[in-house]
């Protein structure tokens, strides 16, 4: 026979105005196994809670019941109290008689009755609730990072600084990402490279961080503090390890042009090539489908003239492991192409680019050595039109959201250019202009006020090429809204600000992972307020423009943020987690899996049962409790109810169900009293 | 890509029967010429164009629906349509109707029988371009239209909106344009492809209509063409008939040739030009297309 | 069905709601002081993914007149994709349920965010209007009856 | 054994014999259509008596729920106190089963007394007056019935208090066997016209007999059983079991029952132990509480109902089988398993 | 295959190379009865049989254990045997490559109350037309709420428990079924009215897309209750809700197990 107390709260008058809580704790004191039932003033006062912890000792309880505000407010309170009295904490429930019952209804007999139902079904359930205990899970203090750019070097360096070691991966052949092609940053307008180039070579001597550049993430595995990673580093077809990067290679090979990624495709580069100058790792790549040797099957410059002899053409992608405690996805973003806007004429006209192939035309390091140049004849730009908005905030694109780096780098060009161009005109085509951040706004009036940018608020319906004595030209027409005007604007160039998207691969890595994404395909964090860095998957963190158009110095942020969770985790040896899991019964499973498929943790793994000897004698499903999150999925989806969920059994909720539709007769004696 | 049919209903609509009954003719003469019979609904109505669309949602549905049934009781499942206008309304009807339940009963009480569904509606653009192909049209050409400068005009309805005409790019469609090229001629870029042409303000704010109009006439000379392309009987009405209004009030003359595409077709498949009706146009065909027409 | 003739309905009804947005959103109510029907009580559960069909069968076999099952709106779930597995359950649920002739007045799917305490309240006191007007279960609680019966 | 006399009585007396019982007060239960199956249920009105029907077809269960119910509460408790139930015994007379069935109770009644008597089961027996309806019809006999098999045959009065029998088109013999039946013959024997007749149901329908297609002797076979027990041929003729519990309940002799407590429902603390029907065919008869079941396979579970029919009963018993060849398991056996085909190929085709 | 001798050729190839264990398939009883027979000696292939009244769905004992002990086996499949082995792989019941099906075209006739009337997977092995709404769906469809209500109440009352419904369905497996499962015992397993209802209606929730309508349950079921009516219903709701024929593709997640965003939720408030 269990051993119950229930602890009735009158909360002041919170609950006692509406609930006689003398009848409920009368009423609860007949219950078979209620051995004390008792009502104070304020449970949850010091004396209150005296008085639970005395009876929990003095009575020998082995279930308690309080009866009070929600949950939510004060279960963490008593169950501590429990504990300290010597009763495991999860062998107490809280019954909500104030947010259910006492502030919601104002006849007192009813919500006295509805009370004592709360209570004598909390009674019923706890009677099975069971001894749980924290669930521990050994953690391993290694992080990897996905993505090389801005974000992810500075959640690699920060981790790799607090002592822990860190597996950076990165897609391409160098780390530096969209930074590293910027020509200048907003606000400040420093050079993007000279900020950026210091930490990507940190990152290359950093003693803790090992980089593992031209490599994908193949599978991910296990749970929080305990992954286990296939990465594939792809087939380079170059020795990194005795390459001196001299540079002849790329120098000799005849393979010219080929559009370079880096470039944003308005330079060239070789098939044998080293994307930027200042890229890490300086060793060149082989791109196999535009190399002679790989397509035509001879030439083999590159390793005639390697003086290392570093060239290796039978190599072929290998797949690495790593064991790995937390994950941080840094993988970024990208913009739409010009061709997504064929009422722009992307893609058919030359000098219609985007905005971050006009980061790379105004960029000392870039293909016209930062002169301003129309790609289609190399004149300069008389007129440019910057367009904001392009793809972004646009719902017949698809896309409902403001990429919100937009506004700043349109600005920054425009200064730019006015920068470099001297008398040409800029006109900027906006719906809002959105500068909210240190120095921001400033920065746009700067461009209007100082470097006469001429802002048209309203969008382009349509651009056009039409040759004007001889010039071919665009003609850019759109709406000035404020002006309620139709405008024409005859310019030499047009950049889109074309929208901010996540990386291609991102859904697929996150399918890797096992993490959640949203229907653009960024990363979903946990909660967009508390819990921002960190995804719904435990271990799994989340930096930069992945999880959102971000700019600099916001994914700076994130990352660091990032950084600090993960560090946070790596302070233990172990990690506590709450004891709500899912187990499941073997001999009761038939193996039919459908838990594995509504498990949105991949918590489930199959177990094979074998006899003495060695044979398979059926497969089950089995329950990590290190990725189980306690949903509970399984349990209904489990027809042999072979799952089920600690502290939310079947026969809690089942005692609960039947305790909350009988009111013995006594009871309803106690009430009419 | 289907396999070419060799049989569509045929919904012409009212234009088709009057002002544009040369559209009719030629797209008959193409068809013929490529061995696809069109067959003519049986007492069709008008599918209420803008008008109803205007005027009574109800209406707006319940004519198209009223001949899509029609199509159904004929025994086939595609319709084959010349007219934007009567494209964009049909086809508007299958989808509506098939989502909105309440919209559905409604049109069948007006209508006194069910709503049976399952017929698609297909401009005939999309008929030749997709179940047809470039390759069999060139095949059919007997008097190329060699470097005749044409610009595809395609206006709103054959590309709006979006969710309703499919077959070709929204924002840069090309479909005409293409065919133009099978036909031998120079299908010239310009940037008023998809631009409004005034519709049926014409009557209402013809001065309006007369600006927008001589945008589009202006862009085409300034492209260069000989002639403009065009694929629906109230654009065709606005840019040629205006072109007298421009002259009268404005002292503007482009003698800018205004055909339906199908009478460009006919014309490079060999088609006698006193079939093709071109007396019907008001800017006069015969000293810019004289050339191609004597062939 | 303890119903004395003079004596008013009082239909018992439970709600099986999630934690994070029903159970918080009726919390709400509370805090907000939104007064509604006494007749609901609630059984509190993780997620909607954890509602078992035979949590509802059984809570009418105990005498039940109505049940409301809430949690959080699609895309809301804490879960990620609790609700949206649940929704299909309960699709076919009513599918079953209708079938053999269960009048599905009786069983009210809900979504209350947490932020809907007005929602929560309004439900609650729906439900509860058209339970009483709809009398106690009574074709299912008669099956109950000869049940015990059968013990006599 | 005291003789008792024969009489005739026409279809009209029969019904009003029947008037008459429900006129008692009786509790009056016969076979009755349901749906498409014929069950034992309580009469109410003469005429839901549909003779013909009940001559012909055979109930789908047997008349053992009269006595040996499917559930029923064996005790009651209240929180922490027990009760006593007393089964409600209302004088109850069961009309038209048949031979094979009534000897299936004199089989029971031993199963039920041995080493406890149940009261449930015997205050039901003794508030009972059977009616038995002898095997006369062309049609009451088909291809799965084996009692001449078993000892059995169907005109037999064993276990009955009356028989009936046709005779003729339009009249019945009706044959006072137990003092019990006389005892209801004559409270309720009013208005109805009884000539009395020196024939007994088994003198005149010898012809019945013919009509069995299964004639072999399966009671010697108890002693050939145990060589069968690890047979192949027996594992062979039952490996298509699928381990429902059909044979078991539709048996008029299969006794086995379950006691589960079953809490009553919108009440705590309330409830019956109650008294189940079970099977051993079923998996978890024999399931023991660590996992491991002795009749891991469902041909042992099979092999068990068999020598429990035809070897174990007797050794305990009596020479008797404890099957009555009333052919219901087969009839409904969903995979068309034949305790009779079983037994009769396997002893047949000789030892394993 | 054509015929029942190209299946007694297969078989005995199957079992002389030793590629399976055991063949499943139907014999010839006595009198016109067709039974399920075993086959493990290829000399006995010609016991192997099939005509119109082999209405078993033989997939059921593909998961009896003294079956599975034979290691890989070959099964006579008619349409919906065929449904059934594809659902038992789909919930990882058996292994594609551990069963060879024998397949059949079916005329079967069904026996008493025709089920196989309503049957859609004759030849091929694709729905022939679409669901159709049949008679008795109709009929029940046709009744007030209340009326349908004590239908299947009637029915259900007349359950005794034994478990045939559930003994030969294929799709069954559960070792425990959830009626033998105390602590807690959500489904009272005495036959009572209120326990035989919960116990009818979790059945049919538990065959929610997974059902193939062989209609064994209803056949099997010595009281004659009509559990087809509710399958049928809910694999034609199942059809017309989520796309998905139970038992037509192997690789096809069951309904319950997957969801769309923009699933219906006409139902929820």
């Amino acid at each position: 026979m269990a051993r119950i107390g229930v602890f009735i709260c009158w909360c002041g008058e919170n609950i006692s105005r509406t609930v006689d809580v003398v009848k409920v704790a009368e009423a609860m004191a007949g219950v078979p196994g209620v051995v004390t039932s008792v009502e104070y003033k304020y449970m949850c006062s010091d004396p209150g809670q005296k008085i639970m912890k005395e009876s929990i000792k003095n009575d020998a309880l082995d279930g308690v019941v309080v009866a009070l505000c929600s949950p939510l407010m004060h279960e963490k309170t008593f169950r501590t109290a429990a504990e300290e009295a010597g009763l495991n904490p999860f062998l107490l429930e809280v019954a909500n008689i104030r947010e259910h019952c006492s502030w919601v209804h104002e006849n007192k007999e009813e919500a006295t009755k509805k009370a004592i139902a709360i209570t004598r079904s909390t009674v019923e359930r706890v009677r099975y609730n069971l001894q749980l205990k924290n669930i521990t899970v050994p953690i391993t203090a290694r992080a990897m990072v996905v993505g090389g750019g801005i974000a992810g070097i500075q959640a690699a360096l920060d981790i790799a600084n607090g002592g822990h070691e860190v597996v950076l991966v990165e897609r391409t052949p160098s780390i530096g990402g969209h930074m590293a092609g910027l020509s200048e940053t907003f606000p400040t307008l420093d050079c993007s490279q000279c900020i950026l180039t210091p930490r990507m070579v940190e990152v290359a001597r950093h003693p803790k961080i090992k980089l593992y550049s031209y490599a994908e993430v193949e599978s991910v595995s296990g749970f929080v503090g305990n992954f286990e990673v296939k990465i594939r580093k792809k087939a380079r077809s170059v020795d990194t390890s005795s390459c001196t990067g001299c540079g002849i290679c790329q120098e000799k090979c005849p393979q010219k042009n080929i559009a370079s990624e880096f470039e944003e495709g308005l330079g060239k580069r070789k098939a044998i090539y080293v994307p930027f100058p200042q890229a890490v790792p300086n060793k060149p790549v082989i791109d196999r489908k535009h190399c002679l040797y790989f397509t035509k099957g001879k030439c083999k410059i590159c390793e005639k003239v390697c003086g290392p002899k570093a060239i290796r053409y039978e190599q072929e992608d290998e797949i690495v492991e790593e064991r790995i405690g937390a994950i941080v996805l840094a993988t970024g973003y990208e913009t739409l192409p010009a061709t997504f806007f064929p009422e722009y004429g992307g893609g058919r006209y030359p000098d219609v680019i985007t905005g971050l192939q006009f980061e790379r035309l105004a960029s000392a390091s870039g293909p016209t050595s930062g002169e301003l140049k129309r790609p289609s004849d190399g004149r300069r730009p008389e007129t440019v039109v910057f367009l904001s908005c392009a793809g972004s905030r646009d719902l017949a694109k698809g896309i409902s959201y403001c990429s919100k780096i937009c506004c700043m780098y349109v600005a920054k060009h425009a200064m730019l250019y006015q920068h470099k161009v001297h008398g040409g005109k800029a006109y900027v085509f906006y719906m809002d202009v959105r500068a909210s951040g240190k120095n921001y706004d400033e920065f746009v009036r700067r461009a209007i006020e100082q470097d006469k940018a001429i802002y048209v608020r309203g969008r382009v319906a349509r651009v056009y090429e039409k040759e004007i004595e001889g010039v071919k030209k665009l003609v850019v027409k759109g709406a000035d809204t404020l002006l309620g005007e139709q405008v024409e604007i005859v310019a030499d160039m047009v950049v889109l600000a074309s929208a901010v998207k996540p990386s291609v691969g991102a859904a697929a890595l996150a399918q890797k992972v096992g993490t959640p994404y949203d229907q653009h395909h960024f990363y979903s964090e946990a909660h967009p307020k508390l819990r921002p860095v960190e995804s719904n998957t435990a271990g799994i963190f989340l930096a930069g423009a992945a999880q959102a158009p971000k700019d600099i110095p916001e994914s700076v942020a994130d990352a660091s943020a990032a950084a600090s969770k993960v560090q946070i985790l790596f302070s233990r040896k172990e990690m506590e987690r709450d004891p709500y899991v899912s187990m499941v019964n073997s001999d009761r499973c038939f193996g039919c899996f459908s838990c594995e498929a509504v498990c949105p943790y991949r918590a489930i793994s199959r177990k094979e049962i074998k006899n003495r000897s060695g044979e398979v004698l059926k497969v089950v499903a089995e329950v990590n409790a290190g990725l189980c999150q306690g949903c509970g999925g399984c349990i209904a989806i489990c027809r042999a109810k072979a799952c089920d969920l600690a502290g939310y059994t079947d026969q809690q909720i089942f005692s609960a169900i039947r305790g909350f539709n009988t009111t013995s007769t006594y009871e309803e004696e106690v009430v009419k009293k | 890509m289907d396999i070419e049919k060799r049989e569509y209903a045929y919904y012409p609509g009212c234009s088709l029967e009057g002002m544009a009954k040369e559209f009719d003719i030629a797209t008959k003469e193409v068809f013929t010429r490529l061995g696809i019979k069109l067959s003519e609904l049986a007492d069709w109505s008008c599918c209420g164009a803008t008008a109803a669309h205007y005027k009574d949602r109800l209406l707006a549905y319940a004519l198209p629906a009223r001949n899509l049934n029609l199509v159904g009781k004929s025994g086939k499942s595609e319709v084959a349509i010349s007219c934007a206008a009567c494209f964009s309304r049909l086809k508007t009807t299958t989808m509506q109707l098939e989502h909105d339940s309440k919209l559905k009963a409604e049109v069948e009480l007006v209508l006194e029988e069910k709503y049976e569904g399952g017929v698609k509606p297909l401009h005939i653009l999309e008929i030749l371009m997709q179940s047809v192909g470039t390759a069999r049209l060139q095949a059919l050409v007997t008097k190329p239209l060699k470097s005749l400068r044409v610009v595809s005009y395609y206006g709103c309805l054959l590309v709006r909106p979006p969710e309703v005409a499919t077959f070709d790019d929204l924002e840069n469609p090309t479909s005409m344009d293409k065919i133009m090229e099978c036909m031998g001629a120079v299908a010239v870029d310009w940037p008023m492809k998809t631009e409004c042409c005034g519709a049926s303000l014409t009557l209402s704010k013809s001065d309006w209509v007369l600006n927008l109009v001589e945008k589009l006439l202006r862009e085409a000379k300034d492209a260069k063409a000989q002639v403009i392309a065009v694929a629906c009987p109230l654009c065709q009405a606005n840019l040629d008939m205006r072109q007298i209004d421009l002259q009268n009030q404005k002292r503007i003359d482009f003698k800018m040739p205004v055909l339906y595409f199908t009478q460009l077709m006919a014309l490079a498949m060999g088609a006698q030009k006193e079939k093709l009706s071109f007396h019907r146009h008001l800017v006069e065909v015969q000293s810019t297309l004289g050339a191609y027409l004597n062939q | 069905m303890s119903m004395n003739m003079n004596m008013k309905f009082e239909p018992k009804i439970m709600a099986f709601v999630c934690q994070w947005c029903t159970y918080t959103g009726a919390d709400l109510a509370g805090t907000s002081r939104m007064q509604y029907s006494p007749y609901v009580k609630i059984i509190k559960l993780p997620c909607t993914g954890r509602i078992d069909v035979q949590f509802i069968v059984k809570a009418f076999e105990e005498g039940a007149d109505g049940v409301i099952v809430s949690g959080c709106h699609p895309g809301d779930c804490h879960y990620t994709s609790g609700n949206y597995y649940a929704r299909r359950r309960f699709e076919m649920f009513h599918e079953l349920m209708s079938f053999v002739g269960v009048d599905m007045r009786r069983i009210q799917f809900a979504w209350v965010s947490a932020a809907e305490g007005r929602k929560w309240a309004e439900l609650v006191n729906e439900v509860s209007k058209r339970v009483e007007e709809l009398g106690p279960f009574n074709v299912f609680h008669a099956l109950r009856e000869q049940a015990n019966e059968l013990n006599p | 054994m005291k003789s008792y006399n024969s009489s005739i009585v026409t279809k009209q007396g029969l019904k009003q014999l029947i008037e008459n019982i429900l006129a008692h007060k009786y509790r009056l239960l016969a076979p009755k259509k349901s749906g498409e199956q014929l069950s034992f249920e309580t009469i109410l009105r003469a005429e839901e008596v549909v003779l013909n029907q009940l001559l012909r077809t055979m109930t789908t269960l047997s008349p053992k729920e009269v006595f040996f119910p499917r559930t029923e509460p064996v005790l009651r408790y209240t929180g922490q106190e027990m009760h006593d139930v007393e089964p409600p015994t209302p004088e109850t007379v069961l009309f038209g089963i048949r031979p094979c069935d009534a000897r299936g109770l004199e089989l029971l009644d031993k199963v039920f007394t041995w080493d406890y008597n149940d009261k449930f089961y015997l205050k039901r027996r003794e508030a009972t007056t059977i009616v038995t309806f002898a095997c006369s019809d062309q049609a009451s006999v088909d291809e799965h019935c084996f009692c001449l098999g078993v000892g059995g045959d169907p005109t037999a009065s064993s276990g009955s208090d009356l028989l009936l029998s046709t005779n003729g088109d339009d009249a019945f013999l009706l044959e006072v066997i137990t003092e019990k039946g006389e005892r209801l013959l004559n409270s309720c024997k009013e208005g109805v016209e009884l000539q009395a007749s020196d024939k007994r149901a088994a003198d005149q329908l010898e012809a019945i007999k013919d009509r069995f297609v299964r004639k072999q002797d399966l009671t010697e076979v108890r002693h050939k059983m145990p060589e069968y027990f690890d047979s192949d041929q027996l594992v062979q003729e039952t490996y298509r079991c699928l381990g429902c519990g059909i044979c078991a309940m539709s048996c008029p002799t299969c006794h086995c029952f379950d006691i589960v407590d079953e809490p009553k429902a919108g009440t705590l603390g309330e409830g019956a132990r109650v008294k189940n029907w079970d099977a051993c065919s079923f998996a978890l008869f024999t399931k023991h509480a660590g996992g491991h079941n002795p009749r891991e396979l469902q041909c042992q579970r099979c092999r068990q109902r068999y020598f429990h029919k035809l070897a174990y009963y007797p050794q305990k018993f009596s020479e008797e089988s404890l099957c009555v060849g009333c052919g219901r398991c087969s009839r409904s056996c969903p995979v068309g398993l034949d305790i009779y085909q079983a037994v009769t190929h396997v002893l047949g085709k000789g030892r394993a | 295959m054509n015929s029942i001798h190209e299946v007694r050729e297969e078989a005995r190839k199957l079992l002389e190379e030793k590629r399976v264990g055991m063949v499943i398939g139907y014999g010839k009883g006595k009198g016109k009865k067709n039974y399920p027979i075993f086959i493990t000696d290829p000399q006995k292939v010609e016991e192997l049989h099939f005509e119109s009244d082999c209405f078993y769905n033989l997939a059921v004992y593909l998961r009896k254990p003294e079956v599975c002990s034979h290691g890989k086996l070959a099964i006579v499949v008619k349409g919906c045997d065929a449904r059934s082995v594809r659902g038992l792989f789909s919930e990882n019941q058996l292994k594609s490559e551990e069963v060879v099906m024998l397949e059949l075209k079916c005329d079967a006739k069904g026996i008493g109350r025709d089920k196989c009337t309503t049957c859609r997977v004759k030849n091929p092995l694709t729905p022939e037309e679409k669901n159709p709404i049949d008679g008795e769906i109709a009929k029940i469809l046709a009744m007030p709420m209340e009326e349908r209500f004590r239908f299947f109440a009637e029915e259900f009352k007349r359950c005794i428990r034994c478990y045939a419904c559930r003994q030969i369905c294929p799709h069954c497996f559960c070792k425990t079924c959830i009626v033998e499962k105390s602590e807690p015992q959500w489904i009272s397993s005495t036959p009572s009215p209120l326990g035989n209802w919960s116990w009818n209606f979790t059945r049919a929730f538990h065959l929610i897309g997974r059902c193939v309508e062989c209609g064994e349950c209803a056949r099997a079921c010595p009281v004659g209750i009509r559990l087809d009516i509710l399958n049928r219903y809910l694999a034609k709701s199942v059809e017309e809700k989520y796309q998905f024929i139970a038992g037509m593709d192997e690789k096809a997640a069951p309904p319950l197990t997957t969801y769309k965003q923009n699933d219906n939720q006409d139902f929820i408030r």
